[in-house]
């Protein structure tokens, strides 16, 4: 049995308030591993928001312009860049980005977030930093139309070429239109009558 | 002049006129005819050979006060048909792909050279001709590539060098150089002894290495491989096919000029005689590493260049078993290899000549576009790996008898090794040139002219032949000793506790195709589809892909191997060359240093070590 | 495939037929292919619990030498390629088995942009198995059904597909566009 | 001159041999099934899928050669049996001897490689690159193996080494030959295309490999092929091992009892990669190879 | 064979911004999967020298069926239905991150039964996957006779889970606020431990065939090496990760459930060669029984099984507040996490999730193939235990 011994503790922390840092500039961050986090990132980095939303959640809010610069900071704390998931806000007319980290060491997961405008979307890549990131940004291109710059290989990934040119994920794509048009309109389920159809 | 002569000197004769004429057309046919001569003569000779024995004909011509023996008896004439047949294919082959008559001369010259050489009956025509086919095949490397013909140039020095010692010990210890005086010589020395153990080790030593060249043993193969593939392809056929025999002749002179004296003056070891099992375990060694670096080859010359060298490595472990029954295996080895690997030359000629490339990566599918090629690549394919009924099985097969009844394990072990080798190498072949996907800058390539398929026919006849009848040889050879050896019938082999009946395997063989045939001929018809409607895990692919694979084919024995591929005779020769020019580059800029004085002093004391010494 | 595959002439067999038929319903061999999640069904069926080999089924890598196309669940676009690919690799005669509701009619994806709502009219089916998933004894099921079929003559999918060979084509070239093959293999290239 | 006995007897055996090749298919897959745990399919399984292959109605060819092959390798095959002295059947076996035989069951493979690589199918390309250097990789130990036999027995012949046995007792009990016996046994999984060395077929590798292309009667062809091939073999290992036997019956339990060796070894180790397999077989067999020789030599 | 890529390749290519060099004539292409043994629906497009790997290239999206945006158009808890197809082998855990993200942003204590029950569940779902990993690898590397015991053992399990749950594979079990139905009664867990116990006492069966045999040694031993950093970078979980060295469990570093109450180990190696992640999945089979027992002995706490929220009457229409959640449990695969966004509607407003095999089937994937023999690229893509779904969703 090789299994070197475990050393990885539970490492709960209690999530009592601490008493409020006068000096700090954003005064509502507890005393506790999460807090020290981010004001040690805010210190870096003082564009970026950040909060504490509960035990083991972080949360920065950061400009888009300013992201790459923003991560490579971050990615001194946190080794693993989990996801990059992207919503579209469509009433605002925006894509948010949300980078999904986690630090091993400090066993924290933050959210990045960051908005840019849906009309001819365009991010940095941070291929650079992480190079997972070459599959996640592959995939946000591919279902929401974004270019990641600095980015090679952009292009069809999971989708075929005619889907791809819809970036289906958006809010505006039409799933049901499109599937009558593909498919055909002899499918069983669906009536016309029903605009908000249930299940 | 006589017969004999004729035959010896048309091939170079008609080597001259051809050179000499020079007019494309006429060159050919005298080419061809000068080659076909001594076939004729020697075909005419058969009946006498057959009848007269051992003894066979006899004779001299005086040339500048040397009388030069020649002689044709059972032993020459089957060495001499050999060469004669080769040489005929390599003269329809040369039709085909030769641009000039250089290589007509020179070609045509060492055919004359190789016949001197099996036809001599002393040491000075056996040198002067042995000397005549290495010139000629020497100028014939030359014409295509400078470092190889080098290479064959530096080793055939040694070679003959260390031939010329030989002789002149011999010629020393026994006052003659005829052939049958010096075996008789010897005959007797053996009782009294008067040749020392060392001095015949040297002489066997030096033999071993003359011939061990030529025949393209390791370790002195390093020039074959270039040689072989930097000429025209259809004069190997003649280089590999029956030049390299000259070697195996050799190796057989040895046996009989003075086997008996290296018995007793060398001895015996664990019931091998030594000095065949010398020459047994080159043989062995030979056929293994050759065939290991044959599979690895990339380019389709160097493979059969390898091959080749591995073949004749049977030939020579057949002459090391040292029993008769080994050396009629040897011997008809060195027929079987001749005409199969003297068709595969060919072959190379002709896809050379058609495609105009040489690595298997540019190769691909070209079974479809030169059938008759193919067929004729297919029967030596199956020649050399040995398939019953085929010529090469039937050598093989009482090569294995040999060196198992002699009790060398190992040695048959090796042969095994080798087969099972030559079996992967010639697939190789067969898949990357014939099968496939065809490249599409070989669309537009047409059969192999008709000259070089008249060439193919002339070897692929007796490797069918002698395969089915492989009694037709063994009755021959058999001519050679007091008894028969291999007994049966002109089908049927059979040693002490061997048999093998070839037409039987041919009946059976063609019994159960015909059984395969009519299941197969009951089932649905087949629809020919193209590459690319084939399993690709279900993906469309158009030819655009690359599908065959065409380089490192045997990619995993180089990982299983790499530990041996580390080491390479050919580089530690290199490297050896490269020390010997870096010590002489030493020696003269340290003593040519260009001061006159020091030039005066090296003289002075030259005179006084000649004074001290009392030549003064 | 095209016009050669449409006009090549199959063979009857007089005598043997009934024999065949037999064996072609006792030896089914299944292609290795799972198309979608019902895969996850096949090595409960291979293995101990309900052994299909114990009705000469096993599965086969090789399509050439299969006779069953398992379309296990739901078909994308892009897997529908794949399947027509190595069902036209199959030798006549071959059966197809859908495994699911989703071949039928979309299943849960009836709405989803990506998968294929009727699959009977890219290729033809011989038997459906309704269900999500349907289990192993369904399967099971189901594939009595085709072997009933098969002895009575009656799984032609492969007939109907050679027969309508145009139909389906014009189909699968209205989902995929004409010259879909070609497209999608030089799709590689670049990147290779 | 026509003996009509031999021809009846040779029509017979060959016969018998498909059919009990294909029951030793069956006997194969029913232990493996069993050793698994599960059912298995009836025993005479082989048979109905040799059938169902023959009574497609479409076939697939890739040229001249791709026909050939399987109808070469059966052909080879079916005259590889007939050499085989098998129980009270001495068939041709006079007239060919342990290299003979040993040649001719190797032939097949040329057959079934020569088919696979006409097809141009890169999958088959590399089962040919493994066929052959297994194949290659076997030879030395097989070969030893071989030698040893014929060392110890001072012939080659298979009726005499036979007859010899059954005066001197089997091979097994000679000490070299136990060595022989244990090499020419790791070889044999190699023959059989059985785990640890189905390097050729490799199911999740490369999808059979040489086999992938075939289809409808070929697939057929090489099923008989194998069949005739495993009983050819088995026999063979039957006769050079273990004595011989006196009649049909004796021969056919010595055959199941080395068929299940093999499966039993099959179903207990994963597979080897090529290069793996041939330093595999040039350390451990091949020394014991050695020693079996040198032993049986003395 | 034409040598130069096409000119309208070539302008294509250009248009994306692609790499582009000439189809070489020396080396090959092998299209690997999808109709293949060793992939699932799954392609990799091999660009081969001899038997070597020179560039591999990840053609995913065969199963691709845009759950992502089928889940905006369905209710919170039909979604369930759904969502759980993510991860075919182990379906509770897509549908324990969705509840759990749902759970968060609603605000529900989930009972402790419930919490018991999904532990269980969960746990169950390991086993039952470790089996299936086994039988995976063993018929990559050519060992039957393990594929075919663990497949059998995980019919066990499977029997377990229909009598809980009513399916087989797709349970659609637990819920957002609890589990949709009751454990069936003692003789379930007696049957349950039953189980647990013969699995263990199996587990050293599978340990003389297949983990500690010489060949499996042989093939696995030095192929496809990661090193730790490579490993972070490439957001390697599961155990992949902690076959380099790093002791990254989600259930110790962010519990969830009981775990936290439980005592198990994190198995830890530090080759990070396919060896080591055999090995390490080997030690996780044994802490998973293990963890089960400790449920078992625990016993499950008297209770409800659901939340008691009088809005679940309407279920169809039930609302969550706006909010977003990220949550995540480790599956057999690694980190599985789901990031659920809600705009205060009855459907959610966009789910996201991060499946595994995203980081470790594609990038890492190609990386680790560069150079690896033919023979190499199943027990690759085994013994990163790469499940095609995750990738395509």
């Amino acid at each position: 049995m090789a299994v070197t011994d475990n050393e990885v503790k539970n490492k709960v922390e209690s999530t009592q308030k601490a008493p409020q840092d006068t000096q700090n500039a954003k005064p509502e961050l507890p005393n506790t591993k999460e807090g020290r986090l981010v004001k040690e990132l805010l210190e870096k980095a003082p564009y970026a928001e950040g909060s504490v939303r509960r035990e083991k959640r972080i949360e920065f809010r950061v400009p888009a312009e300013r992201i790459h610069e923003f991560l490579e900071i971050a990615s001194e704390k946190f080794e693993m860049l989990m996801q990059i998931s992207v919503v579209d806000w469509l009433k605002e007319g925006e894509f948010e980005l949300v980078y999904q980290l986690w630090s091993v060491s400090e066993s924290v997961h933050a959210f990045v977030k960051t908005r840019i405008s849906r009309e001819n979307a365009k991010m940095p890549t941070v291929m650079d930093i992480w190079p997972v990131a070459e599959t996640y940004e592959r995939e946000a291109h591919e279902f929401f139309g974004i270019i990641f710059e600095g980015n090679p290989r952009l292009g069809p990934f999971i989708l075929e070429p005619r889907e791809y040119e819809k970036h289906p994920l958006r809010k505006d794509f039409n799933t049901l239109s499109y599937v009558k048009t593909i498919y055909g309109e002899d499918f069983d389920r669906y009536d016309e009558s029903k605009t908000n159809y249930v299940i | 002049m006589n017969e004999l002569m004729i035959m010896l000197f048309a091939p170079l004769i008609a080597g001259f006129i051809a050179w000499a004429l020079d007019i494309r057309g006429i060159r050919e046919i005298v080419g061809v005819i000068g080659a076909a001569v001594p076939l004729g003569i020697l075909v005419k000779y058969y009946p006498t050979i057959t009848s007269k024995g051992t003894e066979g004909i006899v004779q001299t011509i005086n040339v500048g006060g040397f009388h030069l023996v020649f002689q044709l008896n059972t032993l020459t004439w089957y060495f001499a048909v050999i060469a004669s047949l080769v040489g005929v294919a390599m003269a329809f082959g040369m039709a085909s792909t030769s641009k000039n008559s250089y290589e007509w001369l020179f070609a045509l010259m060492s055919y004359t050279g190789v016949l001197g050489v099996f036809l001599s009956g002393d040491f000075v025509g056996f040198f002067l001709f042995w000397e005549i086919m290495t010139f000629a095949s020497f100028m014939m490397v030359l014409r295509r590539n400078k470092h190889e013909s080098l290479k064959y140039f530096v080793l055939s020095i040694i070679g003959a060098y260390a031939m010329l010692i030989a002789i002149g010990l011999l010629y020393a210890k026994t006052g003659t150089l005829d052939f049958n005086t010096i075996r008789q010589a010897l005959y007797m020395d053996a009782m009294i002894g008067s040749i020392s153990r060392g001095e015949m080790a040297l002489i066997f030593g030096l033999f071993v290495t003359a011939f061990g060249v030529k025949a393209g043993a390791v370790p002195l193969h390093v020039w074959a491989p270039g040689a072989y593939s930097e000429v025209d392809q259809s004069y190997t056929t003649f280089f590999s096919g029956a030049l390299s025999k000259a070697g195996a002749y050799g190796f057989l002179l040895l046996y009989i000029l003075m086997g008996v004296k290296l018995v007793s003056a060398l001895g015996v070891w664990h019931n091998h005689m030594l000095f065949a099992y010398i020459i047994a375990w080159i043989g062995a060694i030979t056929v293994v590493v050759a065939g290991f670096l044959a599979v690895l080859q990339e380019d389709i010359r160097k493979l059969f260049a390898y091959s080749s060298v591995s073949q004749v490595g049977y030939i020579l472990l057949g002459l090391g078993v040292g029993t008769p029954l080994g050396i009629i295996g040897a011997l008809f080895h060195v027929l079987s290899h001749a005409v199969f690997k003297g068709l595969f030359w060919l072959v190379v000629a002709a896809l050379i000549l058609r495609t105009g490339k040489t690595k298997f990566e540019d190769f691909g599918g070209l079974a479809e576009k030169m059938p008759v090629t193919f067929s004729m690549a297919l029967i030596a394919v199956l020649s050399l790996a040995g398939i019953p009924p085929m010529a090469g099985f039937a050598s093989k097969w009482l090569l294995y008898e040999a060196a198992i009844n002699a009790h060398m394990p190992l040695v048959a072990g090796a042969i095994f090794l080798g087969s099972g080798l030559a079996f992967a190498y010639v697939v190789r072949f067969l898949y990357a040139v014939w099968f496939g996907q065809r490249p599409s800058d070989l669309e537009d390539v047409k059969e192999a002219p008709l000259p070089i398929l008249i060439g193919m026919a002339v070897l692929a006849i007796p490797n069918i032949v002698f395969g089915i009848a492989p009694g037709l040889v063994t009755k021959y050879l058999n001519g050679l000793f007091s008894e028969p050896v291999v007994t049966g019938d002109y089908f049927k082999l059979v040693t002490t506790n061997g048999t093998y009946n070839a037409l039987l395997v041919t009946i059976l063989l063609v019994f159960g195709l015909a059984v395969a045939g009519i299941v197969f001929i009951y089932g649905a018809k087949t629809r020919k589809v193209p590459v690319t409607d084939t399993y690709q895990s279900g993906n469309p692919v158009t030819e655009d892909y690359n599908l065959s694979m065409r380089r490192h084919f045997y990619r995993p024995l180089a990982e299983a191997l790499e530990f041996w591929l580390r080491y390479s005779w050919d580089r530690f020769y290199e490297r050896l060359a490269g020390l010997a020019e870096d010590f002489a580059d030493t020696l003269r800029e340290g003593i040519y240093n260009g001061n006159v004085q020091s030039y005066a002093w090296y003289l002075a004391i030259i005179l006084l070590i000649l004074a001290l010494w009392g030549v003064l | 495939m095209g016009g050669d595959f449409i006009s090549y002439e199959l063979k009857e067999f007089k005598l043997f037929e009934p024999l065949f038929r037999w064996a072609r319903k006792k030896s089914i061999w299944l292609v290795a292919f799972c198309t979608g999640c019902g895969g996850i069904e096949m090595p409960p069926l291979v293995t101990a619990r309900y052994d299909i080999e114990r009705f000469g089924m096993m599965p086969n890598p090789a399509p050439r030498m299969a006779d069953l196309f398992l379309i296990t669940g739901y078909v994308t676009p892009k897997t529908l390629k794949r399947i027509i690919i190595t069902y036209e690799l199959m030798p006549d005669p071959k059966y197809i088995l859908a495994h699911g509701s989703c071949p039928i009619n979309g299943g849960v994806y009836w709405d989803s942009y990506n998968v294929v709502k009727q699959l009977d009219k890219y290729i033809p089916i011989d038997v459906a198995i309704a269900g999500c998933m349907p289990r192993p004894e369904a399967v099971m099921d189901g594939i009595r059904e085709i072997m009933r079929k098969i002895e009575n003559g009656e799984a032609d999918g492969w007939r109907r597909y050679r027969e309508n060979y145009e139909w389906y084509r014009k189909n699968q070239d209205e989902l995929f566009g004409e010259g879909w093959r070609e497209r999608d293999a030089k799709r590689w290239l670049a990147w290779l | 001159m026509f003996e009509w006995k031999l021809a009846l007897e040779a029509i017979g055996m060959v016969i018998y041999a498909t059919f009990m090749g294909f029951i030793f298919m069956g006997i194969e897959r029913k232990a493996m099934a069993r050793i698994q745990r599960r059912v298995g399919p009836p025993i005479y399984q082989p048979i109905i899928d040799t059938l169902k292959l023959l009574g497609k109605k479409e076939s697939v060819s890739h040229g001249f050669i791709y026909d050939f092959g399987p109808v070469f390798a059966l052909g080879a095959s079916i005259a590889a049996l007939l050499f085989i002295p098998l129980a009270n059947f001495q068939l041709f076996s006079s007239n060919a001897d342990l290299i003979v035989v040993a040649y001719l069951l190797e032939v097949p493979m040329l057959g079934i490689m020569l088919g696979a690589m006409s097809s141009g199918n890169p999958y088959s390309a590399v089962g040919v690159q493994r066929g052959l250097l297994t194949m290659v990789a076997m030879q030395l130990p097989y070969g030893l193996a071989l030698i040893a036999i014929a060392q110890y027995w001072g012939t080659f012949k298979l009726n005499s080494i036979v007859a010899l046995q059954q005066l001197h007792g089997w091979s097994i009990t000679v000490p070299a030959l136990l060595l022989a016996f244990i090499v020419f046994d790791i070889v044999f999984q190699a023959m059989l295309g059985l785990e640890p060395f189905d390097i050729i077929t490799a199911p999740a590798e490369i999808s059979m490999g040489p086999m992938v292309e075939y289809g409808g009667k070929h697939a057929a062809l090489l099923f008989t092929q194998h069949a005739v091939q495993l009983f050819a073999e088995t026999a063979f290992f039957a006769v050079l091992f273990l004595g011989g036997a006196s009649n049909l019956l004796e021969l056919l339990i010595k055959q199941i009892a080395v068929l299940f060796i093999a499966i039993f070894i099959a179903s207990i180790y994963p597979r080897f990669t090529i290069d793996q397999a041939a330093k595999f077989f040039w350390k451990w067999p091949t020394i014991l190879g050695i020693i079996a020789v040198i032993l049986a030599g003395w | 064979m034409s040598l130069e890529v096409p000119r309208e390749l070539r302008e294509e290519a250009r248009k994306h911004d692609m790499y582009l060099t000439p189809i070489a004539k020396d080396t090959y292409e092998l299209f690997f999967g999808p109709q293949h043994m060793a992939t699932e629906n799954f392609s990799i497009i091999l660009k081969m020298d001899g038997n070597r790997v020179e560039k591999a290239i990840v053609n995913p999206g065969f199963l691709h069926r845009g759950f992502e945006k089928l889940a905006e158009q369905r209710p919170y808890f039909t979604n369930i239905a759904l969502l759980l197809r993510i991860c075919v082998p182990e379906s509770d855990v897509p549908e324990n991150i969705y509840s759990m993200a749902v759970d968060e942003i609603v605000g529900w204590e989930v009972p402790e039964r419930a919490i018991w029950i999904r532990t269980v569940v969960l746990e169950m779902a390991r086993v039952s996957s470790w089996m299936f990993w086994i039988m995976g690898f063993g018929n990559e590397i050519g060992l039957y006779t393990a594929g075919q015991w663990a497949a059998a053992y995980r019919e066990r399990l499977m029997r377990l889970f229909e009598e809980l749950t009513g399916g087989r594979v797709y349970h659609i079990y637990t819920v957002p606020g609890g589990v949709r139905r009751d454990i069936p009664g003692d003789k379930w867990l007696r049957q349950l431990r039953d189980t647990v116990e013969y699995i263990k006492s199996k587990l050293k069966d599978f340990d003389e065939i297949l983990f500690d045999n010489y060949i499996t040694f042989e093939r696995t031993e030095g192929v496809g090496v990661m090193d730790k950093r490579f490993a972070l970078k490439h957001a390697v979980t599961g155990p992949n990760l902690r076959a380099v060295g790093v002791p990254y469990d989600v259930r110790k570093d962010d519990p969830y459930y009981l775990y936290p109450e439980l005592d198990f180990e994190v198995p830890v190696l530090k080759e990070g060669d396919s060896l080591a992640r055999v090995l390490v999945r080997r030690y996780e089979l044994e802490q998973d029984l293990y963890i089960l027992e400790q449920l078992l002995d625990m016993g499950p706490p008297s209770g409800p099984y659901m939340v008691q929220d009088p809005k679940l009457k309407n279920l169809p229409r039930f609302k969550v507040p706006a909010g977003d959640a990220y949550a995540h449990v480790e599956s057999t695969k690694g980190d599985f996490g789901a990031y659920v966004v809600s705009d205060g509607s009855h459907k959610p407003y966009r789910v996201h999730v991060r499946g595994p095999s995203q980081s470790h089937g594609v990038t890492v994937l190609e990386e680790l193939l560069k150079g690896a023999r033919l023979a190499d690229v199943p027990v690759i893509l085994k013994t990163l235990d790469n499940c095609p779904p995750d990738i395509d969703r």
